[in-house]
């Protein structure tokens, strides 16, 4: 895989016109500072800044991913409508823009998410299943961090953006050339600590990139009620780059992200890349979109499906028969299945667990709830 | 409206309505609250009938939510924020503390700030983190701010209209497993005021203290106990700041035992003050002392243990077995 | 008084590099994008978006603001000093961006200070002996902000910005054309709350002015501590212009803040000022800044110095002689001697002030309290 | 360095350094804590003997500082947070709460935050508004945070570097009025375990319990309550999450009477837990309710009033009359 940028030298971000309607939302393709590389009818685009060379088994792996990752999100989803996950937030719609920036990092590269990112987690090498033990509610994450670089899911809206700066602060005290990638949302945009975040990435230098997946949506509301110009405008009044990509187009979204974890990793600092997509699914599992937005706006999405897109230029290039799509299929069925089997057989927690990892060091008050705790429950058993 | 079987979410729902009626300062502010209605539906139908600029979807910020709410108080405005679960109030916690909270001193009394915050707190719908917290205690000890929590559709009625009302910063507990709870709801009754508490079930044994989500829970307890011949007495604290302790030490008073009940954690929980100040009040009329049942010193579990984790009928009885051991 | 500028026409503001380095600190006249009217010589010169028209009435009024302000602020100093307050913090240095700033305002429109405006008190008409309540520990404000649309004192970096933008919201609301305007310093630009409040104002269109007084300091911190760009840009990325003014310069103040101030309540939303300025003192009284800052430093803004170049300007115009400078520094004499006296005859607050105006609708917690309270004094009386 | 009378300020400078020397993985961060060396000197000469990368200047954002420390702890390190005055940790409450306390649960235990967040707290120096808060319980209410604060410089000294090597996230406050009082610092001593109580002077009549800036309050009560033949015992709690319960009830054991004191509000401080966990555990001891000392349920006031509002020698002694009245 090559992936070639002017990017990583320093230069003049494309900042808005600093009043309202400085760019259209939702504009999509139409907008001239959307990096694309792979438009929604499957054809190849060049772009001055960014370009991107990838062999046939890249591109069939891109494909293979986004495939694998919509099979398992789309499992999990059923699964919540079965009842065995109390609550699912599906990325139906965002895998381009997951798949993407997710094959762009390094091992060593450390991921801060937010709750929607299965297709980075996918690309870390975290088993999905794993994913899901949050939305059963059998605990509140718990896969090791460390064993992938892939940090737990963030509720708190914002709140990982800083953990992902202080992280890389380190990595750069460390005297690695490890960079770190921090994921956030539209919505999150508002929050002050994603400003803050931007301010102690950028006065320490630190080699983080904020990849904000603007689906267009936070919950019922849409991007307007957060800001009045494009979110990627946002990091140069903090000292820093920002750039937007189409999040619908793997093949943009990892030249861009590879180019700014190679400007962060580099030495250069932090980098915003906003990925322009949208949230085809409701928020969460909770959620009924109908009160809210119109049938239409997703169907115009829906044309410019990041799936369908690289198909269609995969098969116009002949690196994709039938034979391979169907393998790809098999494989997603037996993901599926995989999956559905592991959620059923995920044991409860053991109730004593309460009291577990409360503290590395202990603590005497939770020794001592505890004893009176199991005390309380034998008196159950022996039939009180 | 004639007296009406309502939920307490929609009782919550035809508060702000009327608030919104009768004030024109009236205005709500949260995440969602417009076309969604909330995320529980509060605010159901009320952008659609008052407009965006009474019913406002605000940027995702608590802070921001909150402070502009100040703003917004000292132009006269009433805001009624919606936080949109107990877990996010937390970013919003500096302008509560020290601006909301100190305003009206800091002006010596030059300024009030009538906003109330309302939060749909604690546990028991098998939500993932940072959906169950109860952090109650966090606000009523902090001076200058009221604290409420409704536990039936009556009280969400006219509480909420009552904090909209009161020229202070009212925090406003939603118990939110209990919202689709049904209860009458009359709205020509004269309600109590705001802060008293209520005794709302009469026994001679053991008190119990409870407020919101826990009351129907102590309500259980009382009648699984009168099986067994005992009789319990339930007080529904109602409000948190000021408690009633006028009521409860009557009550302790006659049963000479206290059980408190709250699922926020038992280490500083409201229930360490209720114990403390009655045992203070009522040092020679205790049989056993003050009992505490609520949550862990953990962080709120996932949603599988959360059964486990929450007082229920059965630790409420233990700690009524171990009092009347005494 | 006329102010002109083109500044209320929606325009492109002048965006940073988002490189480190875009602009360079402590530039002082050098930099291209501050707003100047009158040099450092006292030379009155034009610029090409901002001018502005003042009477010699006008001209003095805003020498006499100065001076007055500046007396007031060395007596508050020495009275610190003598122990007549525990606290002060000077606005040594930056009485041309106070008073411009303030001068530019209306009676109906309202004002957001920090803890330092003392010379925008001035100017909205609040006594200065009560803004010195606080700094001698009688109380923690006090005044009605009301009587002269002027808030208390916020204490709590960056929190007003966001009560401003709210009363803003309001002011919109209501369908009046007051303004807000907010005060805040260098360092409050990293706060969160800052950033909100900028999301929340251009979202909400409020007619709110941001005045960021950057005097280069925040305690010890200079000004690369918080921002790697100039301050000014921060807004562009939110959706509304940002301008700096040589802070120094009063009628360049003036100019731009009334500019700020219509653009705000014309209906176009909110703006940033930023006032290139200099705190020529400590901190507080509590600082001591040759821990961390130069002499050399304080000795070039010295040859800025706010009021020395109004004057030399008045005096080579011909609108100053002798007898006119020596009535002001009566004036002045005569307002430090009312000040002095006014603080050594404030009473000490009553003990039972504790229990006042916690709460406007009473709490019984607070009541039992002051009774018992009461009783446990009256031990004493009683000889106890 | 050999036993040594000095500060609490100097003290604590002396922890840190210590540890910045031993551990390479110590970073110190705050607001003006490098050149200036914190408006309290605690970090004096740190910045220039350990250089900008262990002793880091911040950006004027609590949360972020509070944030990032996380980040740093997440990547190897041991950030050693200074929050400038109490007022102002409230900002970055959200990060602590939501974050700093929870993240070693959520990670089912393969993640440790070893974060000390130094805050000078509490009154008596005569600042304005929110340079004079106690918001420990804010921070002792949630599990996952341990909270301490030493009251002289030996344990200043001892307890910053146990809470700097410990695992878990301490909140450490420094009585800020006590920063300039001396006492002697053996740097050689085997210090006791953080989280002990220890009895600073034994009596029979009535336990005191305080902690941090209170604790001189009661010796000063105690010696004057001695001259009129009342012999206090006097337990500085050190630990207020967890809070060493043994210790203390031994005391009360022994005099049958408690008394709690600290400048925090008294209505959900300190005091309500140790009043309702002690009444429980020496219920048949008790001859008197525990009596609390504390704030009034209002802002802190107006420095002029600050020596009305805090609790003092004389209020102590009231709280012991009363208690012995029993
Ligand atoms: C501090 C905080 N406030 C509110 C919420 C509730 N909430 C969860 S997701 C969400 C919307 C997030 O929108 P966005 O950042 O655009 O991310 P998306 O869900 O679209 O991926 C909200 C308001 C939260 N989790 N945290
Ligand atoms: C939230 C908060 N954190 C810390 C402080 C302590 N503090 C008071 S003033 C100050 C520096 C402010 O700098 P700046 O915003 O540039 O304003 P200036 O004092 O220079 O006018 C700090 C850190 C505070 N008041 N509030
Ligand atoms: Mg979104
Ligand atoms: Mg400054």
């Amino acid at each position: 895989m090559s992936v070639k940028s002017t990017a990583a030298k320093p230069r003049t971000p494309r900042t808005g016109t600093g009043t309202r309607g400085g760019a259209k939302r939702r504009g999509g393709t139409g907008e001239p500072e959307l990096v694309q590389l792979l438009t929604p009818e499957g054809e190849r685009v060049q772009h001055s800044e960014y370009s991107i060379d990838l062999s046939p088994d890249e591109l069939r792996g891109l494909y293979r991913d986004m495939v694998l990752t919509r099979r398992f999100d789309a499992e999990a989803t059923s699964l919540q409508r079965q009842g065995e996950l109390g609550l699912w937030a599906s990325l139906l719609g965002q895998e381009a823009a997951q798949i993407g920036s997710g094959r762009a990092t390094r091992p060593d590269d450390y991921v801060f998410p937010t709750y929607r990112e299965h297709g980075v987690a996918w690309c870390r090498g975290v088993d999905p299943a794993n994913l899901l033990g949050m939305f059963r509610g059998v605990n509140h994450g718990g896969w090791d961090p460390n064993e992938n670089n892939f940090h737990l899911y963030t509720i708190v809206i914002g709140s990982q953006t800083l953990h992902a700066t202080g992280y890389a602060m380190g990595a750069a005290m460390d005297g690695t050339d490890s960079a770190v990638i921090a994921y956030f949302g539209d919505g999150a945009s508002s929050q002050g600590d994603v400003a803050e975040a931007f301010t102690f990435a950028a006065v320490y230098n630190a080699p983080v990139v904020f990849f904000c997946q603007n689906n267009q949506w936070a919950i019922s509301e849409p991007t307007e009620k957060q800001t009045r110009v494009p979110i990627y405008q946002r990091s140069a009044g903090f000292g820093f780059p920002g750039v937007r990509v189409d999040g619908n187009d793997v093949l943009a979204v990892l030249a861009v992200t590879k180019a700014a974890l190679e400007h962060a990793r580099s030495g250069q600092g932090p980098m915003l890349v906003e990925a322009f997509t949208y949230r085809m699914g409701a928020h969460t599992t909770s959620d009924d979109p109908t009160r809210y937005r119109l049938d239409e706006e997703r169907e115009q999405w829906e044309r410019k499906d990041p799936i369908l897109r690289l198909r269609t230029y995969l098969e116009k290039e002949g690196l994709a028969d039938e034979a391979y799509l169907a393998g790809i299929e098999a494989e997603s069925e037996a993901l599926g299945k995989r999956v559905r089997e592991a959620v059923r057989t995920m044991p409860d927690p053991d109730t004593m667990a309460i009291f577990e990892n409360v503290y590395a060091d202990g603590h005497a008050l939770v020794d001592e709830e505890r004893a009176q705790f199991a005390e309380y429950l034998a008196t159950f058993e022996e039939g009180h | 409206m004639a007296t009406t079987t309502m939920t307490i979410a929609k009782a919550l729902n035809e508060a702000l309505r009327k608030s919104l009626e009768t004030d024109a300062k009236v205005v709500l502010m949260g995440e969602d609250i417009g076309k969604l209605g909330g995320v529980f539906r509060i605010t159901d139908g009320l952008q659609k009938d008052f407009g965006e600029n009474r019913v406002i979807d605000t940027p995702l910020a608590e802070s921001g939510i909150v402070g502009t709410a100040i703003g917004l108080a000292l132009r006269g405005y009433r805001p009624v924020v919606e936080i949109q679960f107990d877990g996010f109030v937390f970013p919003a916690y500096d302008q509560i503390v020290t601006q909301l909270a100190k305003m009206h001193a800091r002006a010596l009394g030059k300024i009030k700030l009538p906003v109330v915050i309302r939060i749909p707190y604690a546990g028991g719908i098998g939500a993932v983190e940072h959906h169950s917290e109860s952090p109650e205690v966090l606000f009523a000890h902090i001076p200058g701010l009221k604290v409420v929590s409704p536990s039936n559709p009556q009280d969400a009625y006219w509480m909420l209209q009552q904090a909209i009302d009161c020229d202070d910063p009212v925090i406003f507990f939603e118990p939110k497993r209990r919202y689709w709870d049904k209860g009458e709801v009359d709205p020509t009754a004269i309600p109590a005021p705001l802060h008293t508490a209520h005794t709302v079930l009469d026994g001679t044994d053991v008190t119990l203290a409870a407020y919101g989500p826990m009351v129907k829970v102590c309500l259980e307890a009382a009648a699984a106990a009168a099986e067994e011949g005992r009789s319990l007495e339930v007080v529904d604290l109602r409000s948190l700041s000021p408690v009633d302790f006028d009521t409860l030490q009557a009550s302790v008073q006659k049963t000479g035992r206290l059980v408190t009940v709250h699922e926020a954690p038992v280490f500083l929980g409201m229930g360490a003050e209720i114990a403390a100040r009655i045992t203070e009040r009522c040092f020679y009329h205790l049989q056993a002392p003050v009992l505490r049942v609520g949550g862990f010193h953990a962080p709120y579990p996932p949603a599988r243990l959360e059964e486990e984790y929450l007082p229920g009928l059965d630790r409420v009885l233990d700690a009524v077995d171990r009092a009347l051991a005494y």
